[in-house]
């Protein structure tokens, strides 16, 4: 009994920050920077307690006398509450900047973002199907009113409106399924979903409709083609704090409940879904490609770009219904790669646009490499990564992603997956060009040492090294690293049948 | 030290540019830093010819994992082709470091000392990832060199470098993937490894597929005719140095590895769609020629020319005899140094008169006697005449293409005449008649440009008179792995 | 028999109320279907001998819900003349039910398949001592949370809707700026109405 | 009274519901076609329940409402923000994201 409390101490203290927040929010004259602190403290703390734990190969409910069968503890949850906390942290801290030059920033934005965390925390831990979307709603009714946060500028209220109506959808749609299947099979409990669809005799097709509203509801949250009208526009809405958040953090818990529910329960419908999972992979890919090509603003063009690396992720997820071993380790991985490289960018932008007000196109680029030389290389080797380019992660996980799919004989769509990767050099380069082809008037700025840019500068070391070194170079965490602990995370699903 | 010797000449560049960069060293250190470096580097690489022994083996093998997961291998060995290749790097680096003398933008020192990394990782490396990482790597400093330092349309046409040579490896890439997949799924274990895939046969559809996935790299970055609209382009507004390397080393990086994957992994398939391949080879003689006899502009002539000259490489090779190979590898040296400094002349020529049109440029002669000589000595030995490197290796791809087919034979012959012909009359319409207003004040060499020309012509004099020196080395290696190459295929 | 035909009065108020909410052109009429929609299925829920849920329903969807939207929408003093310009909107809804119809038919096959069936009801279902024990023996982390859902939304809701004491002029694109009205009409500002 | 009659009832209410909210401009409209829907599936659940004879299909509609009046908070609070700034609950009106102007100054 106790020692489970030690499991939840990473939950606890998100949401105790978050409440401590609450309290602290209505204070005369709120200091930003302190609540800021504040809250990066319990974010360690739970990052801490996450650690701790991993690699325990700890498996079991929580408290399962108490709260029945509905939290779960495995290393494939703590690898996404690690990925999570350490997003957040790395949005509260590379943003530190941006909230002291915009006076709409107050406490609760703090609160909220903490409110989110712990609501994406839920969703990975989660093992039944309404905790999950509970847990869900908590995240995104958070990252509505986040996207909505600078709500004077009609710009930010309006992507709000968009993601908040189309959001709503997709979450009915989440609970539609749910309630299917629990029409069903009597039970929301995934362990006894997995027993019901294993058992053989039963007529699935309630389970199969079901799980393909849940399904329809995932792809709804992480912008896969039809479902992707909101992409664009709420990141470019919402102020960069939260696009950096959402981009990075909020579109991997999506990718948490999915990689569970399908590796682990919906085995059934892997041969009902795999036509339409190939072809909406297709569309995913050729569609945000199209809209990253043709986009001024680098927010757009990189919200775009995203819709790609879902598409490329949607590979494997189709992979691993044709049986691939190893897909669903190179999905875990591309996330990891994608969350890296992805935040170092937008951290990159929010740093810069800190102290302007303009929105940041391709153009404002020029000379940008003699204005910040460090800064530039960074970006330079973010964008290197997002593009697959050989040496970062971005491309082993691009490696992983389409030897899986090769494996799992989906020639055409690792083919087109290259196509797609062959694209998206053209927008990224074009942002490298952009930076080093043009000469600047305006003197060097010297590289300050602060927190956003420390962590600006760990990242992209996280990049190269996730790229190469290994064996090489001793002691280091890598690339062999990072698809082990993946290996691991997806090893605790285990079977369907536990 | 052995065993290390080929690390050291791949990452000693990198490693000095990042710790310069890091060190923010300032451009007098910079510029001593990358002469030390290019010093050492050639050293060990006259080391290791040295060290060689031409027995058709790879030597100075380091294997060592390095993505275990997936069997990736850092593998590096040197055979007799990358052997010539790093020795051509090796000469060339330092000479064009000493031409870059006066260059005050710093990144074009890193991105100098980038490029001679990349381009020696792609020679060493039988890892196919690795080979693939160094051949992606190779291509940045350059596209920032002419994207950032070049002139004209920089951007497009630096793009459109960038987009074909990329569409090339990014086929390649599929392929590499596909046949790692194949070799896993045969022997339960991952490997990349060249020797490894080598072992790997294939129906023959998928077979000639994946040749074309390695071949569409090649072929773009040789480049053959058909694949070639971006190379006159990039060649037009790279600066000098990138030039040299676009057209003296990278551009033999693509024969390179035809030889290195096509020939050991794609036997069959190659050996069949020869006759296609030398078929484009010689349009692409014919054509290339053509180009450059209408060129104004003296880049875009050379680069025509260099094309040229990559096709009789190629042919040579897909020839596939013994004479033909030897000349084809001779030729890679040869070519590498005669148009290394043709390309150098060109950019001394526009430093003084600060134009590339022929027709705006005349009398040189009268005003800088040492520039006209050699001038008139490299473009001479680009055009093959005898006594240079040049005419030695044109003279053996020629006797092979003869020996399998006459008209082959008559067709490369008669189109290093017309070579000469336009080279002629270039360098007279250059050098003689009417100076005009861009050569009125035209300098000769200074004593530091002759100096970095003089090893260059010492280099092809010596490669001309004296080619027994090498061939006899050449003989055997090449044999040995002509015989490996015919057993595979039968 | 009696049920048969409450069900059909019930299912008719429902569906008629949810058809004049989302068709209606004026706001007054949105809402007035949409209470009565609610109201039918609280019968509904009472049909289905689930007292709870009537009681919830009556209490959180009427009492709450569309009273909050009601004093929402009369405080924003919403005029005819602001509202949406819809033409031909009873033939859009039309078309877009009639698209609809294959997903409500997959549903549809989805839940027969299931297999259930109403049989009379067992002694003390749907009371609260029946539920609450349901609920806490079972429910009782989702049950929670949703109050942690309820606060965060809470937080949010006061966070988006707070006005703020500063009207920030210079923020981000100066024709950004929350602007004048655009109906010809002058219009109080809103300031006056918090 | 079976089951089936629920559930038709429930799927006509969604599909309303989604009608309303894919077909209307009017924010308002809008969001009452969200709890339509959200309504419909509490009607599912009810109807599980009964035909189930266990409470967990209650329980789950009853956490279901506090969804309903959490969103409704939510909503609501962000259309009193929408109509402040525009004097409109048309979403048609909202056009400002992807415009061409705004990178003007930028340029």
């Amino acid at each position: 009994m106790v020692e489970y409390l030690y499991f939840v101490i990473s939950l606890l203290s998100v949401l105790g920050g978050a409440s401590l927040l609450l309290l602290l929010t209505h204070r005369e004259g709120d200091d930003l920077y302190r609540l800021n602190h504040i809250s990066v403290l319990f974010l360690v703390v739970a990052l801490f307690a996450a650690l701790m734990q991993w690699n325990l190969g700890t498996r079991g409910y929580l408290l399962e006398g108490l709260f029945g069968k509905v939290l779960y503890i495995d290393d494939f949850a703590l690898l996404f509450d690690t990925m999570f906390i350490t997003g957040t942290i790395m949005t509260l801290l590379i943003n530190t900047e941006y909230f002291a030059n915009r006076r709409y920033f107050n406490g609760e934005y703090f609160a909220l973002i903490l409110f989110s965390l712990f609501g994406m925390m839920l969703l990975a831990h989660s093992h039944e199907l309404v905790t999950a979307f509970i847990a869900l709603e908590i995240a995104s009714l958070s990252v509505y009113a986040l996207v909505g946060y600078h709500k004077n500028n009609l710009v930010s209220i309006e992507a709000m409106m968009k993601y908040f109506t189309l959001g709503s959808i997709g979450g009915i749609l989440f609970l539609l399924g749910s309630v299917i299947i629990f029409a069903a099979t009597g039970s929301t409990e995934l362990g006894a979903i997995a027993q019901y669809t294993h058992k053989g005799s039963a007529d699935l097709t309630p389970v199969i409709i079901g799980a393909t509203f849940i399904m329809i509801a995932v792809m709804f949250k992480i912008g896969a083609v039809p479902f992707h009208a909101w992409v664009l526009d709420v990141y470019e809405g919402a102020p960069f704090p939260v696009t950096m958040f959402m981009a990075s953090t909020f579109k991997i818990a999506i990718f948490a409940i999915a990689l569970r529910l399908y590796i682990v329960d919906f085995v059934p419908m892997h041969g009902t879904w795999t036509h339409l999972l190939e072809l909406m992979a297709a569309l995913t890919m050729l569609g945000g490609s199209w809209l990253a090509i043709t986009q001024k603003s680098l927010k757009r063009m990189l919200a775009g770009s995203s819709i790609v690396h879902s598409g490329y992720m949607l590979i494997a997820i189709t992979s691993i219904g044709l049986g691939s071993n190893i897909a669903a380790s190179a999905i875990i991985f591309y996330l990891i790669a994608y969350f890296v490289s992805s935040v170092g960018a937008f951290g990159i932008l929010s740093f810069i646009s800190a102290t302007s007000r303009k929105e940041l196109t391709y153009d404002d680029f020029k000379g940008f490499s003699e204005r910040r030389p460090y800064m530039a290389a960074m970006m330079a080797v973010f964008m290197l990564s997002l593009a697959g380019f050989p040496s970062t992660i971005g491309f082993l996980g691009k490696f992983y992603i389409f030897t899986a799919a090769i494996e799992s004989g989906e020639f055409f769509l690792a083919g087109l997956g290259i196509a797609m990767a062959f694209v998206s050099v053209y927008y990224y380069f074009k942002l490298i060009a952009m930076i080093y082809f043009y000469p600047n008037k305006e003197p060097q700025k010297e590289l300050v040492f602060n927190s956003s840019t420390l962590l600006i500068i760990l990242l992209a070391a996280v990049v190269v090294l996730g790229g190469m070194g290994s064996g090489l170079i001793p002691y280091m965490p890598s690339a062999d690293g990072f698809i082990d602990i993946a290996t691991a995370a997806v090893g605790a699903l285990g079977t369907p049948l536990r | 030290m052995g065993q290390h010797l080929l690390s050291m000449i791949v990452f000693l560049p990198l490693f000095g540019a990042l710790v310069m960069a890091l060190g923010r060293s300032g451009l007098r250190l910079l510029r001593t830093g990358t002469l030390a470096i290019s010093a050492v580097t050639t050293l060990l690489s006259f080391t290791l010819a040295f060290l060689f022994t031409a027995d058709g083996s790879m030597q100075f093998v380091r294997k060592v994992p390095w993505i275990s997961n997936y069997g990736i291998t850092y593998y590096l060995g040197v055979d007799l082709i990358s052997l010539v290749l790093l020795l051509v790097i090796a000469v060339l680096m330092p000479l064009l470091y000493l031409y870059m003398h006066e260059e005050k933008r710093k990144g074009f020192w890193y991105s100098m000392l980038l490029l001679q990394s990349g381009v020696s990782g792609v020679i060493l490396s039988l890892d196919a990832i690795l080979f693939y990482l160094f051949w992606e790597m190779m291509l940045l400093p350059v596209f920032l060199m002419i994207g950032r330092y070049g002139a004209g349309e920089r951007s497009y046409n630096v793009m459109q470098l960038l987009l074909m040579t990329l569409l090339g490896s990014l086929t390649m890439l599929y392929a590499i993937l596909y046949m790692g997949y194949r070799f896993y799924s045969i022997s339960g274990h991952w490997s990349y490894a060249v020797e490894d895939l080598a072992k790997l046969r294939f129906e023959s559809e998928t077979d000639i597929l994946l040749a074309a996935g390695f071949l569409l790299a090649f072929v773009i970055k040789i480049p053959l005719v058909g694949f070639h609209t971006w190379m006159a382009p990039a060649y037009g507004s790279a600066p000098t140095p990138a030039v040299v390397i676009l057209s003296a080393v990278m551009a033999k990086l693509g024969v390179y590895g035809i030889w290195r994957f096509g020939f050991s992994l794609f036997g069959d398939t190659l050996t069949l769609y020869a006759p296609g391949i030398i078929a484009l080879s010689l349009f692409g003689l014919l054509y290339y020629t053509l180009r450059a006899i209408s060129q104004d502009g003296l880049r875009e002539m050379f680069a025509f020319a260099s094309g040229a000259h990559l096709s009789m490489i190629t042919l040579g090779l897909l020839l596939a005899n013994i004479y033909a190979w030897s000349g084809s590898l001779y030729f890679i040296a040869t070519h590498a140094f005669s148009s290394a400094g043709m390309f150098l002349m060109l950019g001394l020529l526009y430093r003084r008169s600060g134009t590339f049109a022929i027709s705006e440029l005349g009398g040189i002669a009268q005003r800088a006697p040492k520039f006209a000589f050699f001038f008139i000595f490299f473009a001479l030995s680009v055009a093959g005449l005898p006594g240079t490197g040049g005419f030695v290796s044109e003279l053996l791809i020629i006797i092979g293409a003869f020996k399998s087919n006459l008209w082959i034979g008559v067709f490369a012959a008669m189109s290093m005449v017309a070579a000469v012909l336009y080279l002629f009359t270039m360098s007279r319409k250059v050098l003689f008649g009417e100076s005009s207003e861009a050569t009125e004040r035209f300098d000769d060499l200074s004593p530091l440009e002759t100096t970095i020309l003089v090893p260059l012509v010492l280099l092809l004099l010596a490669m001309g008179i004296f080619p027994s020196l090498f061939m006899s080395i050449f003989d055997t290696q090449l044999s040995i792995m002509l015989d490996a190459f015919r057993e595979g295929v039968a | 028999m009696l049920e048969n035909s409450l069900l059909f009065i019930l299912g008719f108020f429902l569906i008629a109320g949810a058809l004049v909410t989302i068709a209606a052109k004026e706001v007054a009429y949105n809402i007035a279907g949409f209470l009565i929609s609610m109201i039918a299925l609280a019968g509904l829920f009472g049909l289905l001998d689930n007292s709870f849920l009537f009681l919830a329903q009556i209490m959180i969807s009427v009492g709450a819900v569309a009273v909050l939207a009601t004093i929402v929408i009369m405080t924003l003093n919403l005029r005819f003349e602001n509202q949406a310009y819809e033409p031909n909107r009873v033939r859009i809804i039309i078309g877009v039910l009639l698209l609809e119809i294959p997903i409500g038919l997959v549903i549809y096959k989805a839940l027969a398949a299931s297999g259930l069936v109403i049989t009379p009801a067992a002694e003390g279902y749907g009371t609260l001592k029946s539920l609450g024990k349901t609920l806490f023996e079972e429910w009782l982390v989702p049950f929670e949370l949703v109050s942690i859902l309820l606060l965060a939304a809470m937080i949010a809701a006061i966070a988006i809707a707070r006005r703020e004491k500063y009207y920030d002029k210079e923020e981000y694109f100066d024709h950004y700026k929350p602007h004048a009205i655009e109906t010809n009409r002058t219009e109080p500002d809103s300031e006056e109405l918090q | 009274m079976n089951s089936e009659n629920f559930f038709i009832l429930a799927i006509i209410l969604f599909m309303i519901g989604l009608a309303g909210v894919s077909s209307r401009r009017n924010l308002f409209v809008i969001y009452l076609g969200i709890e339509l829907m959200l309504s419909a599936v509490n009607l599912l659940l009810a109807t599980i329940s009964r035909a189930t004879q266990q409470g967990s299909g209650s329980v789950i509609a009853l956490l279901i409402f506090a969804l309903i009046a959490a969103e409704a908070a939510l909503f609501l609070a962000m259309l009193v923000q929408l109509y402040r700034s525009k004097r409109t609950l048309d979403s048609g009106r909202f056009t400002h994201l992807a415009q061409e102007e705004k990178y003007r100054d930028a340029a």
